[in-house]
């Protein structure tokens, strides 16, 4: 059992709330705009706080009886719904930010294998402004691969790239799910996308 | 060009007002931070204190720093005694009284910068693995630089600039507490003394633009084809 | 109400000249409006033009440069007062010294500063040097000077502790309880101290040479007396 | 609890500080707007003269002011000539050299926020049939509003903490030109007059503490819930 | 002839250009990530110069032979690839700021309308901050068609909305296309979305 997450958390006037377990492999959660998946990602992510509740990865808590592990603690790679990527920073050195920081024995992934299925090489030495939209989805979607995170969160990761990159970047994901068994939490509306990736589905309604 | 008492003057101003400015920005920005994170008790109290400075005429600010750093005031007898330093009549006093007078310039331009900063960047830091203070000094700070540099700029301009606390604490003093305020007040006091002003008051007319050339050269180094603004 | 003349006094003279106004306005005129700053500053205002009726000045060379200037009514300058130079130290202090020829200033001092005004450009630090030099002692003293912006600073510094021993005005250290008169200047060791008053040519205000003559007159002067300063 | 005459020299200096910032508001914000946004030869001069009452003592303001608009002086010859107005005595001057203290704090301010708006959002607005003026007002000064509070603040602050540019210009007449800082000096004059000079300070606190409320009231107001930061 | 395009334009180190002419109805822009299609809808809206070109919708030359018309006179409703929203104003207000400004002759939409398709009408009073990414983008949809426009660019409208919501707003796509007979340019990854939508297909490679 690689998730077991339920929590509950008012946002405005309506709460959002979810509460399942899943398996090891890739957890789609699938529902309509404004149903709070990118709430709940924040929340697995540490950026939001529940107001109730337990997430647990693996057999690891990172929030509930009392514990509250702060973001950097819970060696995740969160790919944002928006790029969110360092404006005062270029390419190559959003991509090392995290890098950088984790342990040389937990990266299992380097630089260049992300470059290079990303297509980004062209691309390190550039500012992040003035990157194209599917240019900055794929600079975060490196930056939180190479991390070197135990657990992966990806809000529609590859909405604004054409099909080619897409099978690209799928056939990654699939490598990381299958081989490296790490658990995935992954907001998509592509029901293609969803099929193919997803060894669990969990539904959200608005 | 310029006499040897004029270079001990400029020389002085620059020690007077780099020290205070240097000394000040951690402070300042701290202050800023406080004041632009952070909710607390008394946050308005200490709003109104920092631009206190601002608001008093700088001889009463002057007095108020000899009334506690002279040597019968509180702070004055507790820095004598424990560490044998006085600040009167010393440029290391000019120094306290331009700094202070330039704090709250300081402050608010941080402080404006730190709010201008999109808080979801330090967020997106944490999760890659940065700790609070990291994510602080790799995203935050440079984030606030423009801040930071206008900060640098008004506060070297003021400390240039400063006076009236400054005579009134630590008086006037060659080649102590004489910085070019001081010397443009003793020439402007002698009849027919506006020769001498004029030159005195051009030259720290030069020294301010030097700062901000180089301050407007670090912005453009700093922000080489990059904007804040991403996607 | 009617508008009263113009006046433009040194700042030392707030406390007597605001009570010899009021004494002035009892008498049924219009309460003279006076400016209080330091006299450079008065007299700069007046060399650029600013329409005045009466000067009160520290000192006479910035009477002496209005005057160059033209813009004094002729025949209207006289002096008003005079002051006495006094040594001073913080009201604690059992400072025995005389200032006399040659008096051991520099020894009393040790390691502290003699707060002065500025001796290069304010009236009262002006005296205070032409006194010490005549004394003989300025040169044993001079690094020890700390030069204020104007007496009431000189003075500050002394009640604050800051400097032991301090040159102001008789009136100023009369006037306050945290320091303590050591000693009086001969009065033949400086430059007699005045305070000229001048009307200006472009005064129109009908009460401006009343006013003046007032100051003047033995009760006038009385009130000037009160307040420590001497006949000129 | 004030007495008439305590009462007419805060409303002076409210009256003197306030006309002097709301005035320069609307150049300084030109200013600013020019600085942070436009590059012409002359820029970096323009930016220097900004900020020279910073560097300048405050009195060598005053005495430049005294030059040019006293009534010997080319402005002021031409301002009396033409319009019959003098600024010599009058609280006019004093809002003047307010205004000119207050000025490079006020531009500095409103320059940084300027700087830090998302100019991407003016280009939405001009796609949705908005004039370039017409995004100036709906947007860009929307945006830069936490700059104009600050130099609504800072300018305020400045100004009723004149002292060394308006004594020297337009002297210290009761009722005309003798705000709070002038009042201060006055007592300051007077031996043992520290209590006056106490209780006038504390005044002049209680101003600026109102008008630092008063702005933080505006920000709230202007912020309830919303962000700079969207997607 | 609605479209009759033809734009060069330097954009650092690579060439972005495009050269087409197009009839009535929905143009698509096909292409990788990177090849230029949001630069050239900006050069279309009059936010990006061209180097050297022409630009003519219908009968209207908006740049070229010495004309460059700015973005208001365009009478172009964008929408973004990013949201773009109005910090400062609720989401009314961002829906009704171009509206107010076309001449009430002109429009052919009501706020009613456009809110009710969008499916916002609870955002109404909410600020963009807190919108979630589909709530911003449908709230982006709404405010450009409300604007009035003659012609419509799309830039990956329909990203990151659930299939549902992705249907209503195609239909109005359509109708809009087929009624009003606007030419829309239209930016997309989604092969079924073009496939549905577009009278005629124009390609880019990067
Ligand atoms: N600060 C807030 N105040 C009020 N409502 C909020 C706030 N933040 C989020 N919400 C609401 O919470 C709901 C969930 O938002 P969330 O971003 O999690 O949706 P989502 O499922 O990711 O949607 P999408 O697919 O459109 O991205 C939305 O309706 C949003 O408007
Ligand atoms: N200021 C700039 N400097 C250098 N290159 C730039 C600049 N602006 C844009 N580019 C490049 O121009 C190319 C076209 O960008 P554009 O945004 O038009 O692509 P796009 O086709 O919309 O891509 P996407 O589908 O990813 O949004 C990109 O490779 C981008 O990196
Ligand atoms: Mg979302
Ligand atoms: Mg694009």
């Amino acid at each position: 059992m690689s998730f077991d997450i339920d929590v509950e958390r008012r946002l405005g006037d309506r709460s959002i709330g979810v509460r399942f377990t899943a398996g090891a492999g890739l957890t789609a959660l699938f529902g309509p705009s404004g149903a709070g998946k990118t709430s709940i990602l924040n929340m697995v992510a540490g950026l939001l706080k529940p107001d109730r509740g337990h997430i647990r990865i693996g057999d690891r808590t990172l929030f509930g009886d009392g514990i509250d592990l702060p973001p950097e603690a819970r060696r995740i790679g969160y790919v944002f719904q928006d790029g969110r990527l360092f404006p005062h920073r270029r390419v190559r050195a959003n991509l090392l930010y995290g890098h950088h920081l984790a342990d040389p024995a937990d990266r299992w992934m380097a630089l260049d294998e992300a470059v290079d299925f990303l297509g980004i090489g062209h691309l390190l030495d550039r500012w992040p402004h003035g990157l194209s939209g599917g240019e900055a989805q794929r600079v975060a979607i490196g930056r939180a691969l190479l991390r070197a995170p135990q657990c992966l969160l990806m809000d529609e990761p590859l909405s604004s790239l054409d099909a080619a990159r897409r099978e690209d970047i799928m056939t990654v994901i699939e490598r990381i799910r299958d081989t490296l068994k790490l658990p995935i939490l992954y907001v998509s509306h592509d029901r293609a996308e969803v099929d193919r990736l997803a060894t669990q589905l969990i539904a959200l309604d608005g | 060009m310029l006499s040897s008492e004029e270079w001990g003057i400029v020389a002085l101003s620059l020690k007077v007002g780099g020290v205070a400015v240097l000394a000040t920005l951690p402070i300042a920005f701290a202050l800023a931070w406080l004041l632009a994170r952070k909710r607390f008790p008394g946050r308005m109290l200490l709003d109104g204190l920092v631009h206190l400075p601002l608001v008093v005429p700088p001889v009463v600010t002057g007095w108020l720093l000899l009334v506690a750093f002279g040597p019968f005031g509180p702070v004055g007898r507790w820095l004598e005694s424990w560490f044998g330093v006085s600040l009167m009549f010393r440029w290391t006093g000019a120094a306290l009284a331009a700094a202070i007078m330039a704090l709250p310039l300081m402050v608010r331009a941080m402080r404006l910068s730190i709010e201008a900063i999109d808080r979801r960047l330090e967020g997106a830091a944490r999760t890659l693995g940065a700790s609070a203070w990291h994510s602080f000094w790799t995203i935050s700070l440079p984030l606030a630089l423009p801040g930071v540099l206008a900060a640098l700029v008004l506060g070297f301009a003021r400390s240039i600039g400063e006076f009236g606390a400054t005579i009134t604490f630590v008086s006037n003093i060659p080649g102590e507490t004489r910085t070019l305020p001081l010397a443009i007040y003793s020439a402007l006091q002698v009849p027919g003394g506006e020769a001498m002003v004029t030159r005195l008051a051009l030259l720290s007319v030069a020294l301010s633009l030097a700062a901000l050339v180089a301050s407007e050269w670090l912005v453009r180094r700093g922000h080489r084809g990059q904007d804040r603004h991403v996607l | 109400a009617e508008r009263g003349p113009l006046v433009m006094a040194a700042a030392s003279l707030q406390e007597s000249l605001t009570e010899a106004a009021d004494v002035w306005a009892a008498k049924g005129h219009a309460r003279p409006i006076i400016s209080f700053a330091a006299s450079s500053a008065l007299a700069r205002q007046l060399l650029a033009g600013a329409p005045a009726d009466l000067f009160l000045s520290a000192d006479e060379p910035w009477m002496d440069a209005v005057a160059k200037a033209g813009l004094l009514r002729a025949n209207s300058r006289t002096t008003l007062l005079g002051n006495r130079l006094v040594l001073i130290a913080p009201v604690g202090s059992t400072m025995k010294l005389t200032p006399a020829r040659g008096f051991p200033l520099a020894r009393a001092l040790g390691s502290g500063r003699l707060a002065l005004a500025d001796p290069d450009a304010v009236p009262a630090g002006k005296y205070a040097k032409a006194a010490l030099t005549a004394l003989g002692v300025w040169t044993s003293v001079a690094s020890k000077v700390a030069p204020a912006e104007n007496v009431r600073a000189a003075m500050a510094l002394v009640e604050r502790g800051a400097a032991p021993l301090g040159i102001v005005y008789a009136t100023d250290a009369r006037a306050s309880r945290s320091v303590r008169v050591v000693g009086t200047f001969p009065a033949s060791s400086h430059p007699p101290i005045r305070y000229p008053v001048a009307l200006l040519k472009a005064s129109r205000h009908k009460d401006a040479a009343g006013f003046r003559a007032f100051l003047l007159s033995k009760q006038g002067r009385a009130i000037f007396a009160r307040h420590g300063f001497s006949a000129p």
